[in-house]
């Protein structure tokens, strides 16, 4: 067994094992570190596969952003050590059997099909390609996407805003925020 | 060729009249009415009498016989390429003596009712619906082919139901007028069907070419055969339905006796001269027809008449209100006339049958309108319909007591008065073809003279009975009428039908057959004698024998219960089990069909809430569900 | 501006003065005198068809005007007429013309009401115009629509349940026809042209017969729902008795007819074939709708529930005879829907006046009102007789057409079930006397009713229009029947040339 | 340097991941939770963009792009998210998806 | 970037710059002259609006990841009025005093969410697409949840925004196994490359569902009544006709053009949730009692019809279902434009709330009616065109059936708008809404409604222009 299938299977086995308990784990910061450690999993995989760019944004932007938002969020919301009940054992089983039910479905039908690779030559992933590509306005240039997702994460801190702005009285319901 | 064309004014005439007095007649000239009315009858009258003897006496003959004259036509309603619905005026033998006859009695009744309806309210719609009715009966018995007949047919039916329900508030002549109505409207749809498959056979429905023996129609013979009859005996016995039902045959005579709860005139010219006997003319009319294509349905006509007649006269002998004696001798009377058709030959002496039954329907008419304008006069006198209740009424009353005595005497077939030649014509006619129905007419003859001298001795013999205030006789208006037709009844046997009215036109030797004559005389006379004993002054005898006779008696007197089976049909069959089942099935099933698909809406709408739970976990559940769904549906199930 | 359009183009115009005038009490004058000329406008129609005729002009329809409208789909907006629908565009009018006076005394929302009906007529008109089967299938459902609003809010009783019953059903209706006119276009052109919304070219080709299986069953019932086709008859008895008078009128009078003239016109009229193969299941459908209503009306105690059934059975008469495919039958489909249309709407209208002198449509809570308001209740006996089928009025000429054409169909069967169509009419006769004999005859049962006024002027109108409209058909039928004869001519030949008996 | 490891080895963890996701985004009650479940998803994804542009179509870099603009959008999504969350905190005094059910049927 | 780049993609680069500018306004104005604010967004939009239906060059720009076509214009353009008519509609409603310091992000996020889906009808890439998707989803999340104060608008914001990111999840994955069995995301080239294998069509239907999920067809609708009765009502509007709009507009694109190869597949989809989608919506639709949440249903059934459009697959299916989006604009805008004048004047919802408003409010009953007789496709409105071009397109490819099933939806649905006309006019309120004027926006904007729906049906150029620039599979 060659190092790099060792090294799959490794990041393989933390991924599923760390996402399973992060949808299950009845301690929420406990599964914000699960979740962590899947992203953490999911950038070797990246690695695995060279894309060491992705791997990088994926390390800061996902586990260092995202779940820091989450947690921040959590211990806005929640005591950290609250335990919260398990959901209902019929709500378990059916999206269970719906999960497993979908994903023997994609396995089956992934399994069946006979992938072919492209015969063109591989290009080699460095930042320089990255960048060329990123601003390129032509075939495979990808700067229109790029000048719009500006435009959405400006909408979004807008609407981040505009949710959280406080403005004008309340009238219908005082709000009601727990101060325990 | 004589011109015939002013005939149509013989329609027309009484139509506008109706026009007249119905649309302005309330407004404007209420008291005038009546005058108008009769005044117009008279012209028709004239009219009607300078056609017949123009037509008798004046008009050429082929092959000495008399011919069928077209004297206006036009096509009214053009129904496919052959069948049109054409309006016109046809004269022939007793198209013409019909006229006569009607515009006689009608005239009668008329200026009858100047005197009888005086202060009535209503007066003018009285007329109105008399000319209304006059209009009607001319245009059926002028018809040129058998859909005009149809029409008239209608609307004779329609004038009675009006003047029956003349009294409109008088809950027992709404009723009898709508008995009236329906019970004749059932049978009119025997006819109407009898029409359609005449006319799909036939393609015509044009009376010349319909009973034109040499023509098309009867030269087909009877067409396919169809439960055992051909269609051609088929579509004449639902002809012949119509006039069972206009004419009061057994068993739709039911709404007769009911319709003498309309004013008297109207009893006597319509249920006992002229419109009941349509039915015997609709038979005289499509004669040639049942003769040569559809014998079969031709003994149907005599027995049903042979059987109506005794039936009637066995119920005329138990009943006591005078007018409804005098309608169960009309329908006794009419059976002998469908009898007489019934043994009937075309042509010749065996035609004798059919020249009978007009000659008898003429003189039928002359002393029925007389019996029933008496009784008019008597009701009149006395405010009362029952025989019970009257008595020694000849002192009072002497014109009307004269005149009713002759008309019973014609009746009773007394000689030489008119009802003698007429019913020995056609007990001489039975008495050639059929003995059976001759036993029955000579013994309906007997009952006849019984049944119409209990009535004539209660009236005016009888009890001293006491009336409130003395009854007094009739005004002139209406002893005038009484007087011309008792000179009518006494004298009209004597016109000589055998030269006149025939089946094929030609004339035909005819004798007094004294081998029938003198033993209906005979029994006549002993009808008369029985009722003489039994009425001619108070006595127990009729007690005694209803109390022998006591269920024969009790049936007769109620009619044989033929309207209580009736009622049960209407009541229970129509009503309760058809109409009532029907309009509940509407209600709930189809109805409740169309509600439960309502229903079955909102109630899965309901049922199904629960998808919309509120749940962001169980959106979810469905979204993915649905997907997986869809996905292994249209990969591995229906690719 | 051609002479059809402005059949619609008057009712809007009339909507339009009505929607700017100030004063609600000028609004039944405006509708008087927008129906009015309406009315003028459709006796300048019949002269205008007639002397055409007389001229010699043999073409089917007369008056043709044709807009493309929807150029891709090859939609026009299409008008002509023939005989069929120059009698049934008069019968609107006089319909209407009575149907306004009818409602003289509205005081509830008044201008919303007239607006309401003359949209409705406006559908009505433009239905018997078009000859594309878009817009008429458009003027359909305009017509249908506001009779939600006129029963709801002007209806007595459970009207918003009728209301709601009535357009749901009728929608059904025209739901099942969309798909049949529909599956028509489709094959409006087997050999490749132009797809086509237009009768007349239709007509000019055979649409396969597997098409026609399908299409002409949806089609039928389409309009038969309108046309009070058992079973799919049950909006009518509700929906007639909420509704207030006009509308009965107009619905009965006019609308239901628009099921006929449809299922003629383009159901059999396109699709002879499948029609003649099929008949047999809808005549068996249709003369239970004859008898069935009118055994229903006998049971009935409330008018309006009375005269709804006895329009199924009436109705169904005019869809029997469409069904027997000859000229005669279809010549008496044609004037029964005339004579009925007249017949019914005065029979509401009566309805509609005696309801608002007595409170009450219960016959049984009524009696002897001839002594009463005599002018009314002669006007009910007439309407009655003419509806029984007295000779001189017009449903006589109607039902012996039809039976007379009926009859001639060469098969037994046909002709067998002709013969139970016929007993209608003595079942007929049963409840109108019974109606008219407890409502008018008699002495009167309440003291209450010995007040009742007689007739106003404006109702006088509008009853003497109908009856005399009525007297009229029934005493010359013969240049109606001609008119109407020599339009079905072309259109029977193609029956017959397409179904060789 | 992946040889030895068939593309569908990451299909199928890809898979795995992606509807443990599923099953969490259906479970878990707490909203915080559901949204690391969208995670979860979004990262399942993108393992599948990757492993297709490495083993199969190394020519372009699409893939790659693609799963690049899918972590800003998520981040975007998520931030919009906590946002109403917070928001939906304050409202109920619990982030408990199963008491956000004011509106239903 | 040259002019003629800007020419093509006008629309959305004026979108943005507006956005900006609206965002230049807030920061640099002064706090009184914020008023002015909703005048300011309104009359920048509609120049865009204007701009939009100028004639200028269209093409494909960056490589083929944007492109644009007289189709794709239309639906901007179509978009674009919609938009301004909800802009308009929300001028009132802005004025309150709650919401009076958020009038500038409201317009900054509701016209990047237009900008969005722009970007989204003009991809030929699937990057574009799904970034356009995104950028109109989530700052609608956050209008959804714009009433601070109340929970129903916060629980529509997190129902929108979780649900949204599970079906772009979804979405997603289909389109990663897109990208595996193609190897690319132009849009041409995956027409060109796409089979009919299983992978593909699970890829497929994974992408369908995410899609299916924003035009909310059955089973992937139930976000929508809650979002649709929680948001305040102009967000609902301009969910139910803007967002839903646009994503059916690029959804017909991408069958038409990307799938083409798969059409026997996307059919059947299409008929199995066609089906479903309009008597679920139906039969939900009957029991509704709040306005919105009975337009939301109302909106998935017609979601129901407009797919009718779709499954035939031919040219007349893509114009029918443009015109309905068209039509569907007026006549839902003109509904909710009644439900807003009233939610703003009196802040009643509920169809017992209706009773007897013919009597106070007679006009804004019948421009009421008028629009939901349209929607139920009652003529002469223009719903019903809009419906029989649907229902003519689906029988032109034989679908009957469907057409029937169709139909008779139209039935049930025709009963529950009936039973607002119902309220309004007969039914006799026991406290009737008082009789108020609305301001000069929301008369202005329903008066449009009110034209769109009685001439977009009779001017037949409308429907032939859209059917010109129409194409089939």
């Amino acid at each position: 067994m060659a190092s790099n299938q060792i090294m799959f299977i490794l990041f393989a086995a933390m991924i599923i094992v760390f996402s399973v308990l992060t949808v299950t784990s009845r301690k929420i910061l406990r599964a914000a570190v699960y979740l962590l450690f899947v992203l953490v999993s999911t950038s070797g995989l990246y690695f695995m596969l060279n894309y060491q760019f992705l791997a990088a944004v994926q390390l800061t932007l996902y586990a260092g952003g995202i779940v820091v938002l989450i947690i921040f969020s959590i211990l806005l919301t929640s005591h950290i050590s609250q335990k919260f009940e398990s959901s209902g054992w019929k709500k378990n089983v059916f999206s269970a059997i719906a999960a497993i039910t979908g994903a023997i479905l994609s396995i089956i039908t992934i399994l069946d099909y006979k992938f072919s690779a492209t015969t063109e030559a591989a290009k080699e992933v460095d930042m320089r390609l990255i960048g060329k590509s990123l601003l390129s306005v032509d075939y495979d240039g990808y700067v229109l996407p790029f000048e719009v997702i500006s435009v959405l994460l400006l909408a979004t801190m807008v609407a981040a805003i505009v949710i959280a702005k406080k403005s004008g009285p309340a009238k219908t319901q005082s709000p009601t925020l727990n101060q325990e | 060729m004589i011109n015939f064309s002013y005939t149509i004014w013989i329609l027309l005439l009484p139509f506008l009249m109706f026009l007249l007095l119905g649309l302005a007649g309330h407004k404007y000239f209420p008291k005038l009415s009546g005058l108008i009315g009769t005044g117009g009858l008279a012209v028709i009258t004239v009219l009607s009498y300078i056609t017949a003897f123009k037509y008798f006496f004046t008009s050429e003959k082929v092959e000495g016989a008399y011919q069928k004259i077209t004297a206006f036509n036009i096509t009214w309603l053009q129904l496919t390429d052959k069948l049109h619905i054409d309006l016109g005026v046809l004269l022939d033998p007793i198209s013409v003596m019909m006229l006569v006859m009607i515009t006689t009695v009608s005239l009668m009744v008329h200026i009858y009712s100047l005197g009888y309806m005086k202060g009535e309210k209503g007066f003018e719609r009285f007329f109105a619906f008399l000319s209304l009715f006059s209009f009607s009966m001319l245009g059926l018995v002028l018809a040129t082919n058998i859909f005009q007949m149809y029409i008239f047919w209608e609307l004779v039916g329609v004038s009675s139901f009006l003047l029956i329900g003349f009294y409109y508030q008088k809950p027992s002549a709404v009723r009898a007028s709508k008995k009236a109505f329906i019970v004749t409207r059932f049978a009119d749809l025997g006819f109407l069907i009898g029409i359609l498959i005449l006319s799909f056979n036939t393609r015509t429905f044009d009376f010349i070419t319909l009973t034109d023996p040499a023509g098309a129609a009867i030269a087909q013979g009877g067409g396919i055969a169809f439960m055992g009859l051909s269609v051609m005996t088929w579509s004449m016995i639902f002809v012949f339905m119509g006039g069972v039902g206009k004419s009061a045959m057994f068993p739709f005579h039911i709404w007769l006796p009911d319709a003498m709860e309309g004013p008297t005139p109207v009893s006597a010219l319509i249920h006992a001269a002229t419109m009941v006997v349509a039915g015997v003319y609709l038979v005289a009319r499509m004669f040639p027809i049942y003769a040569f294509s559809a014998p079969a349905a031709l003994d149907v006509v005599a027995y049903v008449g042979a059987f109506s007649s005794l039936f009637a006269a066995v119920i005329a002998c138990t009943q006591t209100d005078i007018k409804r004696v005098l309608a169960y001798s009309t329908m006794s009377q009419i059976g002998y006339m469908m009898l007489a058709l019934g043994v009937s030959g075309y042509g010749g002496h065996a035609g004798l049958g059919y020249m009978a039954s007009m000659f008898h329907l003429f003189t039928h008419a002359m002393f029925k309108a007389l019996l029933f304008l008496g009784a008019g006069a008597i009701i009149h006198a006395v405010h009362t319909n029952y025989m019970t209740e009257m008595g020694g009424l000849r002192k009072y009353l002497p014109i009307t007591h004269m005149t009713f005595l002759i008309a019973c005497l014609t009746i009773a077939g007394i000689p030489p008065l008119s009802g003698f030649f007429s019913k020995d014509e056609i007990l001489a006619a039975a008495f050639h073809n059929n003995k059976l129905l001759f036993a029955v007419e000579y013994a309906v003859a007997g009952l006849t003279a019984f049944y119409m001298f209990r009535l004539y001795f209660s009236i005016f013999w009888g009890k001293d009975t006491h009336y409130h205030h003395t009854p007094h006789e009739a005004p002139a208006t209406m002893t005038i009428p009484l007087i011309v037709l008792a000179i009518g009844s006494v004298f009209t046997g004597l016109i000589p039908f055998n030269e006149l009215v025939t089946s094929d036109g030609k004339v035909f030797e005819t004798e007094l057959e004294l081998i029938v004559a003198i033993p209906s005389v005979l029994i006549g006379l002993l009808g008369i004698g029985i009722a003489f004993v039994m009425y001619r002054k108070e006595s127990e005898i009729p007690d005694k024998l209803a109390a022998t006779f006591k269920y024969g008696y009790k049936w007769a007197y109620n009619k044989f219960y033929m309207d209580e089976l009736y009622l049960f049909v209407t009541n229970k069959i129509i009503f309760r089990y058809i109409s009532e089942p029907v309009a509940w099935f509407d209600r709930h099933i189809v109805d409740g069909t169309m509600n439960a698909i309502a229903s079955v809406t909102q109630n899965v709408s309901f049922r199904i809430r629960g998808f919309q739970s509120g749940q962001l976990q169980k959106y979810a559940f469905v979204f993915v569900t649905g997907a997986i769904m869809l996905a292994i549906l249209f990969i591995y199930l229906w690719k | 501006m051609d002479i059809l359009t402005l059949f619609v183009v008057i009712p809007v115009l009339t909507i339009t003065g009505i929607l700017f005038l100030k004063d609600t009490r000028h609004v039944r004058l405006v509708s008087a005198f927008g129906m009015g000329l309406q009315l003028l406008l459709a006796a300048v129609l019949v002269f205008l068809y007639l002397s055409a005729r007389h001229a010699g002009n043999t073409a089917e329809m007369l008056f043709i005007k044709d807009y493309l409208w929807f150029k891709s789909l090859n939609i026009h907006y299409a008008v002509g007429v023939d005989g069929i629908s120059v009698a049934m565009i008069a019968l609107t009018s006089l319909v209407l013309f009575a149907g306004i006076f009818a409602s003289w005394e509205i005081e509830y929302l008044r201008k919303e009401f007239f607006i309401s009906l003359i949209l409705l007529s406006s559908g009505v008109f433009g239905f018997f115009i078009s000859i594309d089967l878009f817009t008429m299938f458009l003027f359909y459902e305009l017509a249908v629509i506001p009779m939600y609003l006129l029963i709801g809010i002007w209806g007595t009783g459970p009207k918003e349940y009728s209301a709601m019953k009535l357009t749901l059903m009728l929608m059904g209706g025209s739901a099942l026809l969309l798909v049949g006119l529909l599956g028509i276009y489709f094959n409006s052109s087997p050999d490749g042209n132009l797809l086509t919304f237009n009768i007349l070219e239709i007509s000019k080709v055979v649409i396969p017969l597997p098409a026609q299986r399908l299409f002409f069953p949806l089609t039928f019932v389409g309009f038969g729902v309108l046309g009070a086709l058992f079973p799919f008859h049950t909006w009518s008895p509700d929906g007639h008795a909420s509704a207030p008078t006009a509308v009965s009128m107009l619905h009965a009078g006019v609308l239901m007819k628009l099921g006929g003239y449809g299922a003629f016109r383009v159901a059999i009229f396109l699709m002879p074939e499948a029609a003649s193969e099929l008949s047999w299941i809808f005549i068996i459908l249709t003369s239970i709708s004859v008898i069935y209503g009118a055994f229903g009306a006998i049971a009935q105690k409330d008018l309006k529930y009375i005269n709804a059934y006895s329009s199924v059975s009436h109705c169904g008469l005019v869809l029997f005879a469409v069904l027997m495919m000859n000229k005669t039958a279809m010549d008496g489909a044609i004037l029964q829907m005339i004579s009925h249309g007249l017949i019914t709407a005065l029979f509401f209208a009566l309805i509609g006046m005696l309801y608002g002198r007595t409170h009450t449509r219960m016959i049984n809570e009524m009696g002897g009102l001839m002594k009463v308001i005599p002018f009314l209740s002669v006007c009910y006996v007439i309407a009655g007789l003419a509806s029984l089928g007295l000779p001189g009025l017009s449903g006589f000429v109607a039902e012996m057409t039809i039976f007379v054409g009926a009859f001639q169909h060469p098969e037994l069967f046909y002709r067998i079930v002709t013969i139970l169509a016929v007993s209608s009419i003595v079942i007929t006769a049963v409840y109108i006397l019974r109606v008219v004999a407890i409502l008018l005859l008699g002495p009167t049962t309440n003291e209450h009713f010995d007040h009742l006024t007689d007739a106003k002027w404006f109702e006088k109108i509008s009853v003497v229009t109908l009856i005399g409209s009525v007297a009229a058909i029934g005493l010359a039928p013969f240049w109606l029947s001609t008119m109407i004869g020599t339009s079905l001519q072309p259109i029977v030949d193609r029956i017959i040339a397409l179904n060789p008996f | 340097m992946n040889t030895g490891i068939p593309i569908q080895y990451f299909l199928i963890l890809a898979t795995i991941m992606f509807f443990t996701g599923v099953y969490g985004f259906l479970t878990r009650r707490n909203l915080i939770t559901i949204l690391m479940s969208v995670e979860l998803i979004l990262n399942s994804v993108n393992i599948n963009f990757l492993a297709f542009n490495r083993y199969l179509y190394p020519n372009k870099l699409e893939g790659m792009f693609f799963s690049l603009f899918v972590i800003a959008v998520a981040a975007a999504e998520v931030a919009v998210a906590i946002a109403i969350i917070i928001n939906i905190y304050r409202r109920f005094t619990t982030i408990n998806v199963e008491d956000v059910n004011e509106m239903k049927f | 970037m040259s002019l003629g780049t800007f020419l093509v993609m006008r629309h959305e680069l004026l979108l943005i710059a507006s956005a900006l500018l609206v965002l230049m306004a807030e920061i640099f104005w002064n706090p009184d002259k914020k008023r002015y604010i909703s005048l300011f967004s309104v009359i920048l939009f509609g120049v865009i609006t204007i701009v939009g239906f100028l004639p200028s060059p269209i093409g494909s720009l960056f490589g083929g990841m944007y492109e644009t076509s007289g189709t794709r214009l239309l639906m901007k353009n179509i978009l674009n009025i919609g938009a301004l008519l909800v802009f308009i509609q929300s001028v009132t409603w802005l004025k309150k005093e709650e919401n009076s310091e958020k009038i500038s992000e409201y317009f900054i996020l509701l016209i990047s969410t237009l900008a969005g889906m722009n970007f989204m009808i003009s991809a030929g890439h699937f990057l574009m697409f799904y970034i356009g998707i995104e950028l109109a989803t989530i700052p609608i999340a956050a209008l959804a949840a714009f009433d601070r104060y109340k929970n129903k608008s916060a629980e529509a914001g997190i129902k929108l925004i979780l649900s949204s990111a599970l079906s772009s999840g979804i979405l997603l994955y289909g389109l990663s196994l897109i990208y595996g069995t193609t190897g690319t995301f132009y849009f041409n080239e995956v027409a060109a490359l796409f089979g009919n294998n299983n992978l593909q069509i699970l890829g497929f239907i994974f992408f369908f569902a995410g899609m299916a999920f924003k035009i909310s067809i059955v089973p992937f609708h139930l976000w929508t009544a809650d979002v649709y009765e929680g948001s305040p009502v102009n967000i609902t509007s301009y969910l139910s006709v803007i967002s839903k709009g646009a994503a059916v507009f690029i959804l017909i694109i991408i069958l038409f053009t990307v799938f083409p190869v798969i059409i026997a597949t996307w059919q059947k989809t299409i008929y199995v949730t066609a089906i479903l989608t309009m008597t679920i919506g139906n039969l939900f639709a009957i029991r509704q009692q709040n306005l919105k949440r009975f337009l939301a249903f109302s909106s998935i059934s017609q979601a129901g019809y407009i797919l009718l459009g779709f499954i035939g697959g031919n040219q007349l299916g893509m114009a029918s279902v443009i015109y309905y989006i068209l039509v569907y604009i007026f006549s839902n805008l003109g509904a909710f434009g009644v439900v807003i004048a009233i939610s703003n004047a009196t802040g009643k919802e509920n169809m017992d709330d209706y009773n007897g408003l013919y009597h106070t409010n007679p006009k804004l009953s019948l421009i009421m009616t008028l629009a939901l007789f349209s929607l139920a496709g009652i003529p002469p409105v223009a719903g019903f065109f809009g419906k029989f071009f649907l229902f003519t397109a689906a029988a032109q490819k034989g679908y009957y059936l469907l057409v029937l099933i169709a139909v008779l939806n139209t039935i049930i649905s025709l009963y529950y708008y009936l039973l607002v006309v119902k309220a309004m006019f007969i039914n006799k309120g026991e406290t009737p809404i008082e009789k108020f004027r609305s301001d000069f926006p929301t008369r202005f904007a329903l008066g449009i409604c009110v034209a769109g729906i009685v001439v977009t049906g009779f001017a037949s150029i409308i429907f032939e222009v859209i059917k010109n620039l129409s194409f089939g599979v």
